[in-house]
Parts: C-alpha cells; structure tokens; sequence
C-alpha cells in the first residue's frame, strides 16, 4: 500500500476532501464496512425446511455454506407463517448448530458411574442383540387363551418430532416384531 | 441552512449544522443513498413472544446475557445492552385497555407492599411491581419491543472520537467493530441507555438495524420474524405515514391511550429512526420523556470551555502579577 | 359520565364502520382484507361500562403525585458510564494539573522563578503523560489509542482531547527535559510556549467531555462545568507549586491555587444550587463526601498557604493538601455522574418537568399525541 | 396462542383486524388475554360447565342455526326408550357397570336400528358374538378406541327414525335440552366462577357471530385433552359447533393447536399402541381372530369407513408384500393383539413389575414431561437397557447420576442396573423427511447438510436395527420370526460422503411406500383406488395420494403470494389435500353457500361437480340432489346432504350413540382432585376414568371435594406452557438464547394468595402434593386473579413445565406433582388441573424431602384407597 493510498484511507484526509467535514458518515466508513455481506447473501445454497419445534409448520429457509448451516429463517412463501418464527423457531441456528448437540455415542454399563464412550457400528449391534433377547424374554403366544402373539419386553416413547417416515418405519419394526408398547408425546 | 458552519464561540444557532439535517445520510456525504431505513415498532399488537430478540441474537451472533430471574413480570431481559439488541418490556397495570375486559378481580391486598418483598424496588418507587395503583378490577399487559433508536442526531454517533460508529447510508447508525476502540464514550452519550460495552472485548455494541442485511434489500431479522407486525421495517417516511394512520384509527376505536414516540423530527433529538405506539408514558416502558441529544448543547459547551481556557490564562497572568508581591 | 360515553362512541363506530365488521369470504375470494398490523384489542368487544366495583374513576385519569415518579421496575433508563474511576477521574484531575502547571511553568520562565519553573514542568509533562496512560489503560489495549487519531471530530470532545494530547504532551515534555537538563534552551522555549498555548485547553476540555453526554448531573452542569474544572486545575497545579517549589519562589504559585480555590468553589456552588434535584448527588452518598471532603481540603489548603506562607513545611503541607483537593473533588464529579445515570430520576423527574411545563427540550416533544398526528406537518 | 403457537397468532390479528372479537377463557390472564377483548378466567377444570352452560343458552334462546341442525346434524334422530340421562340416574349414564367402571353401550343407541357400535369402540360387537366374552369387551374398552377415529367415522346400519320437527321427546335434540337444563347461569358461575354478566357476554358474542351470515371458530390446546373428561371437553365444543352451524365452513370449526411438529402425524402414522397407520384399529385378542371377522367387528357398512378391508390389506401388503397372500389372510396373523390398555402409563407400571425389561425413547423426555415424573424416572432404573436418541443429554439420560432420586437417596447409582445407550440425533436439517402439521398438512423438509460425529437421523437408526435384527434371525425357523424375516425392508439407501461405509435410507421412498402403489407399482393418487384383493399395497391410506404421479407432493411449496388463500399447492393435506373438512357443510343442502361472505365450496351445477376454492370433502360428482338405494353401501350409501362423509349416517353427531368410552354426552364431573363437590350432580368424578391400574405407593391421590384432608391442599394447580420454552425443555433448555428468556422454574400467584400464604415476589416457594414436592421462584401478579366459587375464594397455583433437573436453565420438574388418572377415551393424563399446597421457601433437600409429602399424606389420612371411589 503506497503513501497515497494510505493517506486517501485516512478518514481525516476524506473528511477534508469529500462531503462529510464533519467525519460521520461516508469519510469514516471502514473497511469492513465496505466489504459487508450477510451470510444469507454469500451461502452455497438455500434448503427449504419446516420448522422442528410447535406443529403450526412454519417455513424456514436453511442456508448452507461450505456444508455448514450459517443460518436458518422464517420462509416467506409459506401460507402459514408468510415468513415469520417465534423465538423457539427464531433459535433453530442454535438448535441445529449450538454447543449443546451431543456427536458421540455414549454407554452406561449396568451399576456404572459414568459415561463410556463407544463405537456406533459396536453400538448398534448391542442393541440388536439386546431387542432380540428382550423380544423372546417377553414373549407370548397367547393370554387368556386369546392369541396375541406378541412381546410384552421391550417398548418405545416419542415420535411427535419425528418424521411421518420414520415413524412409519419404526411401528412397521415394532409391529413386525410384535412389540406393542409403542407410544408418543401424542398421549402425553 | 448551511451544510458546514463550525465557528467555535460563535453565537448564532449552530444545531442544525452540528446535528445534520433531518436527512442525515446526505448530510453524512452519500451521493444517491437509499432511502432513510427504520423501524416502526407497535406495541398495541405486540404478543410480547421475544422472538425478535432471539432473532437478533441468531443473525448477529451476540454472547448470551445472563440466566437471571427478575421478576418482573415475564422480563428477564431487563434492557437494552451490549448483549441484548432487542429487549422485550412487560408491564402489568391497573389501567383499563380501551373497554377491554381483563376478567380479574383483586380485594384488599396492598400489591405494592408486597412488591416490596424481594423485589428490590421500594414501594412507592414501583413502577408497576405486581402493578400500579388503580382500580382493581382493571389489569392491563403492555409488551413492548424496544431497540436503538437510530436518532437523526445521535449523541453516541457524534461523540465517537474514532469515527466507529457512523452513519450509513440507510441513515442509521452503526458501530464498526474494527474501528471501536472501546472508549466508552457513546455510552453515558446516549439519552436512551442503548449501547452498553461488552465486558470481554471493551468495545461497544448495539444494534446495527442489521447493516449487512440491508446492503442487500434483506430486512433485519427482527422484523422479519416478529409474528404479528409489531415490528415494522421500510422507508421511515412511509412509516410514519403508516403510523400516523394507525394512531388515528386506535384514537377514534377508543383506545385513547395511544400515542408516537420518536416520530416527530423536531424532537430533542431530530426524531427517532426507530420510533414507537406507546399505550402509555415512555417511562412506563423505561424510556425517557424527552431525551435530548447531548451535542445540542455542545457548541454552549465549547464556548464555555474557551472561556474557562481564557480565565485560566488570566487566573495564571494575574497570580504571577499578583506573585511578585506575595 | 362522560369519560365513559366518549369512550363508548368510537366502540359504536367501530363496530357498524365501514370495513368493520369486514371479512368476507366470497365466491370471488376474499374481501376486506386487512393486515393483521392493524388489529385493535378491547374496542370491538369487552366490558359494557365501567364501575362494577364502587372505586369510582379509573386510574387513566390519576395524575402521578408530584413526590413520585413512574419508573420500569426502577431500571435505570441510561445506561451508566463504564470507565473506571481511577483511569476517568484520574484523567480530569491530571489534565486540570498539566494544563494550569504548563502556565505556572511558563509564568515561572518568564519570571525568573527557575525552581518552581522545573518543578511545574515536570509535574504538567508527568500529569501530561499519565493522563494519557490513564486513557490507554481505559481502552485496553495501546494500539487502541491510534484509532482516535483516524479522524477529527469537532462533535467529539474526546476527539479534540486526543488531538490535543498528542500535541501537547510531547511539547509539555520537551519543556520539562530541557528545563531539567538546561540544554536546547530555544526548544525549551518553543516548548515552554506551546504547552503552555495548549495547557489552559488541556484543562478545560474535559469539562466538554463529561458535560457532552446524556448524565444528567454532568450534562446539565454545562454552563459551570469548565470553570470549576479550571479552578480545580488552577487549584492543583498551585497546590502543586507549593508542594515542590522552593518556598521563596512559591507566591505565584500560591496565588493561582487561591484563585483556583475560589473559582472552584464559587462556581462550583453556583451550579449545585441551580441543578436542584439533579445536581442531588454532588452532595449526597459516595460523592457526595468526596466532594466534601474536596472542599474541606480546597478550604483548608488555602487558608494554610496563607498563613504558612514563610515555611516550607506548611507550603508543603498545603500545596499537598490543594493537590488532594482537587482529585477529591473530581472523583466526587465522577462519582456524582454514575450516581446521576443509575438512578430513574434524575434522567425522568426533569424531562418530565420540562413537559408538563410545556418546555420540551426543542421545538416539539418526544411523544406525538393524537392531535400532533392529526396536523402532522407533512 | 400468542404463547405457544405466535406465529399462529398472526391469523387471529388478521382476524381482528377484520372486527372479529377474541374472547380467551383460561384461569390465567395470558399473552393471549393481553390481546383478546374479553378474558375469561374461570376454575381449572370446569370447562364442561362452561360450555354446557353456553350449549343450554343456545337452547333455551333457540339461537341454534336451525336449518343446518336439522339438515346436518343427527338432532333430529330418535332415541330408543332405554336411553337414561344423567338428568334420570343423578349424573351417570345408563348402561354402567360400577364393579367394572365401564359403560355397556347399547341403550345409547338409536331407536329402530340394529345395535351396532360404532366409532371409537367399534369392535365392542365381539362382545355380542359367540366367543365373545365379557372379559373382552372391557379389555376393549380400555384399549381407548375413542380415538382410533381420527379420520372420523363409525358404524352404523338400518335407518334412523328421525323427526325433523324436533319436538319428538326422545330425540336427540330434546334429550339435549333437557340434558343442559341444568347448566344455568347462576350454576356456571358457582362451578367456575365466572360472574353471570360476564357468560351473559359471551353466550350473546358466540351467538350474534354464528349462524348463516357468520361464523365462530373455536381454539383449543392441551388445556383441553389433559384431563380424565378431555375427550367430553372437545365434544362440548362439539356439541356447541353443530348447533351454531360453524362446522366445515370457513371461520368455523374447531381447531386443535398441537405441541409438536409432527405430532399430528404421529398420530396419523401412528407410534401409539392401539393404532395402526391410517386410524385403523390395532387387533384385540379374540378367539379364532381372523381378517374376516376384524372386518366384521371394526368396519361399518355405510360411509368411507366401509372401505376399511381395503385398507387394511393395502397395509399388509406393504408391510408384508409378497408374503401376504389371500391364502394366509394377508399375513393379518402376524398383526401382535391388545388385550386391554397398553398406554406409555400402563408401561411404566410394568417396567416397575419387572415385565417391560427394554425401552427406546426417540426425542421424547419422560423424566421431565411425562405426569409424575418420578415414576417415570423409578421405571426406567428397574430396567435392563435403555436407548435415548436426542440432540442432548437430557433428563431421561442422565437420572441415574444426577435425578432427583438421587439426591433424596432414593436410589443410588451403582445400584441401579439399567444399561444405557445414547444415540445423538441428527436434527430436521440433516436429514430429509416429512412433518404433518397441526391443520393435517404434510410439508417436506430437505436435508441441509449431513449429520456430524455419530449423530444420525431416525430413519438410519430403525432401518439397521432392523436390518441387523433381521441379519441376525436369518435362517430362524421360530414361527415368532417369521414377521420379521417376511418384512420388506429393502429401502433403497444413499451413501453418505462424510461417513464413509455408512448408508442413510432414502426417506422419499418410504414416502413412496406410505402413499401405495398399484399391481404394476405405479404410484396411486387416491385412497378410492385401494382393493381388498391384495392387488394394491399402501402403508397408510389417509396419506394415499402424497405421492400421486410419483412426485412429493409434500414437498410443494408455490409462493402464498402467488396462488390464493387457500394456498392448494403448498405441501399436502390429507385426505385427498383438502383443506377444511366436511366443508360440503359450508353449502346449504341445495349446494349453495349458506351466505356470500361464506363462500368455500358450492355445487356447479352446469359442470354437475362440487367447486369453489377448496377442495370439496365430498364425492366430487354427487349432487346435493342424490339419494341412494337402500341396499347400497360404503361411500355410495351417503346421500348428496350428508357432508360428514366418514360417519356412517352422514350426520354430525350431537349425540353419540357409539365409539365413547365415557357416555354419549358431556356432563361436567370434577377433576380427579377438586376443591369441592360436584354442584351438578351426586357423581363427583368421571366413573369410569382410568385410575385403577395407576395404583402405586409413589402415586397417592389426594382426598377431594369436601372429604376430610382435602383442606391439606387447598389450591388448585395448573400446568403450561410460556412462549420462551419448548416442552419438557429438550430443545430449549440446552440453548443459552432461549434459556436466558426465561432462565429459573417459577409459579405464578396473585397477590392475595402470596399474602395468605407469606410468598416473597422473587423469593422461593415449596408446591406439595400427595406426590411430592418441588420448589419454584416466586412470580407474584395480578394476572393470577382469584375466584368466587360457589361463596368461597379459591386460588390458582400456576405452574410452568418446563423444567427439569438438567441444562443451562435447571428447575425443579412440575410432573413431579401431577398424578396419573387418565381420560379412559385417550388415555391422556390429567395434568391441567390437580390440588397442592404452597408454602414460603425452598423446599427440604436429601430425605426430607420425601419426608415432607409423607407428612402430608398423614395429616391428609391419605391411604391407597383414597381418590379412587368411583
């Protein structure tokens, strides 16, 4: 950067020279300033998402930079919220991306004191281990000489933030493997 | 009226060359600025939800505030600050909304002695801890968004000894976060108590009417979340048209406790960029009955100053005069 | 009774309107559509008429007594200054130093006084220089300080004390070195008489960069502001004269901290009465008593200066005593400021005076009532 | 609303910018009331009251719209002689068995039709079949087929005797009248103490804003369903609807603000025991159980529901596919039985018998939202493992080191053997899928980005344990395996860039699946495409159509601002994306709009087609001229004036023949825990609400009305939502920006009970119930407001739910108060309302805080026995 330039950055010089003397506006303006882009502007790309929290929908628009979701806000084409969150929908960013999220599997051993950490693949295979043994533990043909043909082990709570497809998958499992105690927040 | 006219002791009115005129951006040196942007905030629709303060805190980034209970009311925000750029106001009153009927009946229960109790605020000081005095069958709950100001003449704009806060050209006023220096110095200058500074970084920081967002016709988060329009964006000349409108309608509905603030441009301080319905006294809410920007005294001040500059150089000459005898 | 009639007609008018009721959803689409901005609450429906409970008229009416005052919570409505006491105040007090000792230094020159001329310089080049160390130390970090000099701001005192710092504590130096070490003696002259050009507005600035914010005890002390910043300064630097100066070169000295008394007192006092309710805390709580006891020293200084004007010691004591006098009675101003900001009243009890006395503070008040909209000057 | 649902809110400011009067009835002055023109606090817990009072207004002034009543409603049908009203048996219906606490349906019936029952308890006819037992009809019973209709519906056949003239006095409408006779003013105001001026008020606004030219609409939330007479409360509404005539037309109808994004659609799609997909019954235990007699005992004759085989075998075979076959009743054996209620509260009891051993919670938190919490957190440390898949380590993860058993030394760690697994979720923006939203519109959601770390969607985790359970019983030839091992579940799957080796299922094909498809695998566009042949497979046939023509229909999302307000190409709504149901209602029986400001959909009679700006729930080419043929059946049997089309007779019900668990009729009974007596009737609570299986030393009821020790707990509690948290806390206590809105559990009293009880505004108080006690900052306010109850003042407690043991903004849970008695319909505890004390301070820590509620229980003589009379 030559003298000059660094003399015609000086807001002192451009509050002489230009039409803020008084150097409140245009002349003090930084370089910052000059170069501001929101980041809903400058993202890779716009996802459209609905809201996650209360079950009135509302539109929300998702944008993503470098695979990262930089910010998430009210859809204005939606009918429903024509744009608009509440301050639950207004903290999606925080939800989806704040400190709280937990990103690992963890394991508490029967008796144990405290977390252990564990590999996903391992984890998983536990716990298909676990609803097979359940499954049979708790099985029964019939009650009151009524066939029921089913599992009284194992049971499931939630589903209400889920997705219609998950769930459908889940009571599909449940149902296939005659677990009947499927339940969600829809009773509660 | 001249654009520059700085004459320090000079004694004709200097304050509409010291503040700008009422459109400050071209006053600031913006060739082809866009309109003047603002805020139009009604607190008779306001459902007092705080989505536009965590909205404003998503889109700005802005450190949470502390995990307090107040008390007051549903506000645990308490104010404006360096970390809260919206702050929702709830105020319970025994005052009638309109012919609105509240439903409640109180007996025999002084609510200020008990506000006293714990809440920090002696009684008869309690702006409306449960309440205020009045009839008790009478409850009202005024919610109200409040936000910087944005002021045509911005004290804090024109103490700033780095050029960090500024006028842009939306004519709103903005801290530049690389040049603040943390002087502290917008802070006592704001007759509205907005900026506040951070206590990690020492630099301040206030709502900036989200400046980035406008540069590309995005409107500020808040306003673009609020539910139910209470938080209303666009060129201020419409919304104080629109504003005018509203006050009418509410006026002649009945609701005659509506008023403006920081609409009228010849206020203490050129009007507000952000400006606000009221269903009562701007103290009520927390905000001042009639701010004035400090600078509009500052060329009194200068003189002042010169003048006392003066009698120190004649206390001085007089006191060696004075010393050969002594 | 009337208030309820007047409130009952627009109900009427709302409620047969045109619009209102509005909504149509016709075979067409809708008609009459509104925003949901321009939803109104208790008009179209709510109470029939007041009085169910004997209590007679709302409290819509009530004017808020004259001893009391509405407030949010008790919040206060500026938020206060963050600067820290030793930094901020420490800052007035030195300013009001170098600047007054910059002409005693000068005065001293002239006048053949060479002690008191050594003893003042250094004391402005060092209460010059610390002061900016007090306004570094402020901001956090030094490189902090250039910014200040990225503009010039005649709406910023700050702007115009940094300016003017950067100007005059390298001149206030100089003059103290070559007084010191007796060399450059035409630089030292050239120095001498800058800072000695620049100190009386050292002194006052400051006095503009308290009073030009919203504090009310600051702000609206404006007018005497600069003088009993001068007269502290005069105060100080006299005191400071005494305290260091050989005791045969100290009657300038002694008569600028008499002068300086007085005009601190005087106008000091002047603006205490005419402030009222806001100048409450020059006199009340923790600044109350720094300024006291400012008085005290200001009062006690002086008189011992007279009266002990043949001995070292009791010059000594003296001077010492001014110069403690004057950071006194500036903590107390700072002080009396934060107390002003963090407390309701002070910022709501005169803006509301002004209104109710139909004064706003410019052309027009803050609130737009009704009838102001109904005119409205577009 | 303008608490928990702000966005919502925007249409009721529309709304009122439109003139339209907001009147808010709550016990608390709310967000809400600051913004309504009349606020309504009456008792927690007397909204049947209310509401009959209002319904016996409607009567009395004959402000009813009477042409719609007679035209649309079953007001008109005849009762059979056997029919006693609370009016004859002092507030219970006939037909009750007080051994059983069950109701025997028949005498509900209408006169000259064979005795059929119908919706909700569809298959109470087993009872009437030869192996039908009694035992079996109960265990029906409490299966809570009440809302196994959510699609509407039930059966029935035979024509009705009806007399359009209304003056027969056993039809329905004079059994109404004389019914709500009693619901006077006066009566109203001694229950809820809400003064007679102020119903008066309310009766006349509801009443001069219905009818032809205007319509009322009803809002609701949980306020409503949380009680053991939850289900009556939104028959009451019902009831009121019908004779306002504010059903299917625009402005009307009443509307359900659920809590949960999908929570409609899990419904739909249902993770709920008594269900499957599509609001068809799961199968009860019967003797020699086969489709064929399902069909028989669940499916009605006339009306859409006829279609129910259809349904049901589309379903299995989309579950089963090729495996199911006409041959092995398309796999319907493979179906699990009920046999009695199996509801998340009966689980808990059996996790404390040691019988449930495994438990998944899926972004669910028990430990803080669930009633009595403590149970909750007591049956999860007496299992053998637990899975927790959430974004955090929420309550229902950590109780077995930090809960408050713990700190009590109710339990202690190292003995508590339950091992646990938690699974971090991945969020709705790193997965694709579809939410069904309160008004029953489904709308898509894209994946943003993948899930990070180990966080993965649902969808991956049921799809491989499923494949893995699969893998794992490859070859078994136990018959119990064989659902397993013939499941299709071969979704086809997508790699996942950042996990390399890992595949995420690919949710539109489960879309895909869930909407059907035909022989040749087309995508089927509507459920009257289905077949009982097995030549059709659909996963839930109210959604059939979500995929037609192979594309998400759920995922459409034209601008607002370019279609009109009925927004037809935003997302989809089931059934057949329409969006007010029954909105043949909106049009009087001739086709036309009831009035020009309410015009929704009208019949064209030159294009001989329903048209207008919604889609009309009704056959699209059946004239309002139709009339069918006495043997015919199904959608077919349903005439051109009959717009509630899933009901077997066409006609709303403001009686209720069948399908409730708990009389054909709202009456007002007091909650499980009142402060006083029933004013109305000697019946103090609901008879048959479901509070015997809930019996447990941690679950003491309290004494109630004016029994002795009911004065122990003087005041009445309410739970809720505030707009800055979300439920049990999950998804907002963990998050500084929400957190600090509202950072500290606190209970909101008035003025006058903090001063009879010496509460400090900010300070701390202890709430305790037979239960437990927890403690809560002090918000005292004048929004609380006390009430007259029949001569003496009653207080409300309120209290927020929020909180738990965990995150940034920790508290004391309020479910730690509440009890489980349930609505016998739903199944749905009564959370809304229950009886506390409150007293100054914090509450006891370690063992004396269980000692304290024991002290209590003494001084209220409370036993096992106690609050469970009938």
């Amino acid at each position: 950067m030559g003298v000059k330039t660094w003399i015609e950055g000086w807001p002192v010089y451009r509050q002489l020279t230009g039409g803020d003397p008084l150097g409140r506006a245009a002349a003090v303006k930084s370089r910052r300033s000059d170069t501001l882009a929101p980041r809903s502007a400058t993202a890779d790309k716009v996802v459209k998402s609905i809201c996650p929290f209360c079950a009135v929908g509302c539109g929300q628009n998702v944008f993503v930079k470098a695979d990262e979701v930089v910010q998430v806000e009210g859809d204005p084409d939606s009918p429903i919220s024509r744009g608009r969150l509440c301050p639950r929908g207004s903290s999606t960013l925080q939800l989806v991306t704040g400190s709280a999220r937990e990103y690992k599997v963890l394991h508490r051993r029967p008796h144990g004191t405290d977390w252990e950490e564990l590999d996903l693949d391992t984890a998983m295979d536990m716990i298909a281990d676990r609803v097979i043994a359940t499954r049979r533990e708790g099985w029964q043909w019939e009650e009151d000489d009524a066939r029921v043909r089913r599992t009284m082990g194992l049971a499931s709570l939630g589903g209400a933030t889920m997705d219609n497809e998950e769930n459908y998958l889940l009571k599909k499992l449940f149902t296939a493997l005659g677990a009947i105690q499927i339940e969600n927040q829809a009773r509660i | 009226m001249a654009p520059v006219d700085i004459v320090i002791g000079r004694k004709p009115d200097l304050t509409g060359a010291m503040l700008g005129d009422t459109d400050p951006a071209h006053q600031g040196g913006y060739v082809d600025h866009p309109p003047r942007m603002g805020f139009f905030t009604d607190t008779s629709v306001c459902i007092g939800c705080k989505a536009c303060e965590v909205a404003c805190k998503e889109w700005n980034a802005i450190p949470e505030d502390g995990l307090v209970f107040t008390g007051m009311s549903m506000d645990n925000t308490q104010g404006l600050g360096a970390d809260t750029w919206r702050h929702v106001a709830f105020v319970e009153q025994r005052k009638p909304l309109a012919v609105q009927d509240p439903g409640v009946l109180h007996d025999g229960v002084d609510v200020l002695a008990l506000a006293a109790q714990g809440s920090g605020t002696p009684p008869d000081r309690a702006g409306m801890t449960p309440t205020t005095p009045g009839d008790p069958g009478d409850l009202r709950w005024l919610m109200a968004s409040d936000v910087c100001k944005h002021c045509t003449h911005a004290a804090c704009l024109d103490v700033c000894p780095t050029g960090s806060l500024f006028r842009t050209e939306f004519g709103t006023v903005v801290v530049q976060e690389d040049i603040c220096n943390g002087c502290g110095y917008c802070i006592p200058a704001c007759p509205y108590g907005v900026i506040d500074q951070r206590k990690d970084d020492g630099r301040a920081w206030k709502c900036t009417l989200c400046y980035d967002r406008l540069t590309v016709g995005q409107e500020p988060a808040c306003a673009k979340n609020c539910p139910t329009n209470s938080i209303q964006f666009g060129p201020l000349d419409e919304l104080r048209e629109r504003a005018d409108a509203r006050l009418a309608r509410l006026q002649e509905a009945g609701v005659s406790d509506a008023r403006l603030y920081g609409r009228d441009p010849h206020d203490g301080v050129g009007g507000d960029g952000a400006f606000f319905l009221l269903l009562d006294e701007p103290e009520v809410y927390g905000l001042p009955p009639d701010p004035v920007v400090t600078t509009r005294d500052l060329p009194a001040m200068w003189r002042r100053v010169g003048a006392a500059a003066l009698v120190l150089v004649g206390t001085a000459v007089a006191a060696f005069a004075a010393g050969r005898r002594v | 009774m009337p208030g309820s009639d007047d409130r009952n007609g627009p109900v009427e008018q709302a409620r047969q309107g045109p619009g209102t009721p509005g909504g149509d959803v016709t075979r067409d689409g809708l008609r009459n559509v509104r925003p949901d901005r321009d939803a109104v609450t208790g008009v179209v429906a709510g109470r029939p008429r007041r009085g169910r409970r004997g209590h007679g008229g709302g409290g819509e009416t009530q004017q808020v007594p004259d001893a009391t005052f509405t407030s949010y919570y008790d919040k206060p409505i500026l938020n206060a200054p963050v600067w820290e006491a030793p930094d901020i105040a420490g800052y007035l007090f030195l300013g009001g130093l170098a600047g007054a000792a910059s002409l005693l230094g000068a005065g001293a020159q002239a006048t053949g006084r060479p002690g008191l001329e050594r003893s003042a310089k250094v004391g402005a080049a060092v209460a010059g220089f610390l002061s900016l160390v007090g306004l570094v130390h402020d901001l956090g970090k030094p490189q902090r300080f250039l910014n200040m000099l990225r503009v010039f701001k005649v709406t910023s005192p700050m702007s115009v004390g940094s300016w003017l710092l950067a100007g005059y504590v390298p001149l206030a130096g100089a003059a103290a070195a070559t007084a010191v070490t007796g060399r450059l003696p035409r630089i030292g002259a050239a120095a001498t008489a800058g800072a000695a050009t620049l100190g009386p507005a050292v002194a006052s600035y400051t006095a503009a960069l308290i009073t030009d914010t919203a504090v009310p005890a600051w702000h609206d002390g404006y007018p005497e502001m600069p003088f009993v910043f001068v007269g502290s300064g005069a105060t100080a630097a006299g005191g400071l004269g005494l305290l260091a100066a050989p005791v045969a070169e100290t009657g300038p000295a002694r008569a600028m901290a008499l002068a300086g008394v007085g005009l601190e007192l005087a106008t000091f006092e002047r603006m205490e009465r005419r402030l009222g309710l806001v100048g409450e805390p020059y006199s009340q709580g923790r600044s109350g008593a720094y300024v006291r006891v400012g008085k005290i020293l200001s009062v006690t200084g002086a008189v011992g200066a007279v009266l002990g004007r043949g001995s070292r010691i009791a010059s000594a004591v003296s001077g010492a005593a001014l110069v403690a006098a004057s950071v006194a009675t500036r903590g107390g101003i700072f002080h009396a400021g934060l107390q002003s900001a963090n407390d309701p009243k002070y910022t709501v009890v005169p803006q509301r005076q002004r209104l109710e006395e139909g004064r706003p503070a410019t052309g027009t008040s803050t609130t737009t009532r009704p009838v102001t909209a109904a005119t409205g000057e577009r | 609303m303008a608490e928990c649902h702000p966005v919502g809110f925007q249409w009721v400011m529309e709304a009122k910018a439109r003139g339209a009067t907001v009147i808010h009835v709550d016990p608390r002055f709310t967000r809400t009331s600051a913004l309504a023109d009349i606020h309504v606090p009456l008792r927690a817990g007397t909204d049947i009251a209310f509401l009959g009072g209002i319904i016996n207004y409607v009567l009395q002034h004959e402000k009813d719209f009477r042409e719609y009543v007679v035209a649309y409603t079953n007001a008109a049908t005849i009762l059979t002689e056997d029919y006693q009203d609370t009016e004859d048996l002092d507030g219970v219906f006939s037909g009750l068995d007080p051994e059983e606490r069950t109701y025997d349906f028949h005498t509900w019936q209408y006169e000259g039709m064979e005795v059929q029952a119908a919706s909700g308890q569809r298959d109470q006819e087993y009872a009437d079949q030869p192996g039908g037992r009694k035992r079996s009809t109960k265990s029906v019973r409490q299966a809570g087929r009440g809302e196994a209709h959510g699609s509407g519906g039930a059966a029935i056949s035979g024509q009705p005797q009806v007399d359009p003239t209304l003056q027969h006095p056993r039809c329905v409408y004079q059994v109404l009248k004389r019914h709500y006779a009693r619901y006077t003013p006066e009566i109203v105001e001694q229950i809820c103490g809400v003064p007679q001026d102020t119903f008066r008020r309310v009766c006349e606004h509801l009443t001069d804003n219905s009818g032809r030219d205007r319509t009322s609409a009803f809002v609701y939330s949980v306020g409503w369903t949380q009680h053991t007479v939850g289900v009556q409360y939104i028959r009451s509404a019902a009831v009121l609807q019908q004779l306002l005539g504010n059903m299917g037309r625009p402005g009307g109808g009443i509307v359900a603000l659920r809590g949960h994004a999908s929570i409609q659609g899990s419904t739909d799609i249902p993770t709920l025991f008594n269900l499957l997909p599509g609001y068809i019954p799961m199968p009860h235990a019967h003797a020699h159980l086969d489709l064929d007699s399902f069909i028989q005992g669940e499916s009605p004759r006339k009306g859409y529901w006829a279609e129910m085989r259809a349904y049901m075998v589309s379903l299995l075979k989309a579950w089963w596919g090729p495996a199911a076959t006409p041959e092995n009743d398309f796999c319907f054996d493979y179906l699990p039985r009920l046999t009695g209620s199996h509801s998340t509260y009966e689980t808990v009891m059996a996790q404390l018998a040691g019988d449930c051993k495994g438990y998944f919670l899926m972004g669910e938190n028990p430990a803080v939202g669930s009633a009595n919490a403590k149970m909750q957190r007591l049956g999860m440390a007496n299992l053998e493992w637990l899975v927790v898949r959430d974004f955090s380590l929420i309550e229902s993860a950590t109780w077995w080191k930090d809960g408050p058993e713990i700190e009590t030394g109710e339990l202690r760690t190292e003995d508590i053997g339950t091992e646990i697994f938690f699974l971090p979720a991945a969020a709705h923006t790193e997965k694709d899928g579809s939410f069904t939203n309160t008004q029953r519109l489904l709308q898509w959601h894209h994946q943003a980005v993948e899930p990070s770390g180990d966080a993965r969607s649902d969808l991956w985790f049921v799809y491989h344990l499923g494949r893995k359970i699969r893998e794992k019983l490859a070859g078994s030839v136990d018959r119990a395996d064989r659902p397993i091992l013939d499941l299709t579940w071969d979704y086809p799957t997508r790699p996942m860039p950042s996990h390399p080796g890992d595949a995420e299922p690919d949710a539109e094909a489960v879309l895909a699946e869930i909407n059907g498809w035909d022989a040749e695998g087309g995508p089927l566009s509507s459920y009257e495409q289905l077949n009982d042949d097995g030549s059709t497979a659909c996963g839930c046939w109210i959604y059939c159509g979500v995929y037609s023509d192979g594309v998400n229909q759920a995922s459409r999302r034209k601008p607002s601002t370019e279609q009109d307000y009925t927004a037809l190409e935003w997302g989809w709504a089931w059934p057949a994306n329409r969006r007010v149901l029954y909105n043949r209602a909106s049009a009087d029986p001739d086709g036309r709009p009831w009035s020009r400001r309410k015009a929704l959909i009208w019949w064209d009679g030159e294009k001989a087609l329903w048209t207008g700006h919604d889609i009309a729930d009704f056959t699209a080419a059946k004239s309002p001229w139709y009339r069918p043929p006495t043997d015919a059946t199904g959608a077919e049997a349903l005439s051109g004036v009959d717009p509630f089309v899933m009901q077997a007779d066409g006609k709303s019900w403001l009686f209720v023949p069948a399908g409730l668990i708990d009389g054909p009729l709202p009456a007002h009974y007091e909650p499980q825990e009142s402060p006083v007596p029933n004013l109305l009737y000697s019946q103090q609570r609901n008879p048959v609400r479901q509070i015997v299986s809930m019996v447990h030393p941690n679950d003491r009821f309290q004494p109630s009305g004016g029994q002795p020790g009911a004065e122990v707990f003087p005041y009445t509690m309410s739970t809720y939502r505030i707009a800055e948290h979300h439920t049990a806390g999950g998804m907002s206590r963990y998050q500084p920006y929400l957190s600090e809105l509202a950072p500290e559990m606190f209970c909101e009293v008035s003025p006058e009970l903090a001063a009879e009880r010496g509460l400090e505004h900010a300070g701390w108080a202890t709430i305790v119930t037979a239960r437990n006690a927890i403690e809560a900052r002090v918000l005292v306010t004048e929004r609380m407001t006390p009430l007259t109850i029949d001569g003496r003042v009653l207080h409300h407690v309120g209290l927020p739910y929020h909180w738990g043991h965990g995150g940034l903004a920790p508290g004391d849970a309020v479910n730690d108060l509440t009890h489980l008695s349930l609505d016998p319909n739903s199944h749905i505890q009564e959370v809304k309302v229950g009886q506390c004390d409150i007293r100054p301070g914090r509450r006891p820590r370690g063992p004396a805080r269980v000692e304290l509620v024991k002290e209590y229980q003494r001084r209220a003589g409370i036993t096992e026995k106690t609050g469970t009379e009938i």
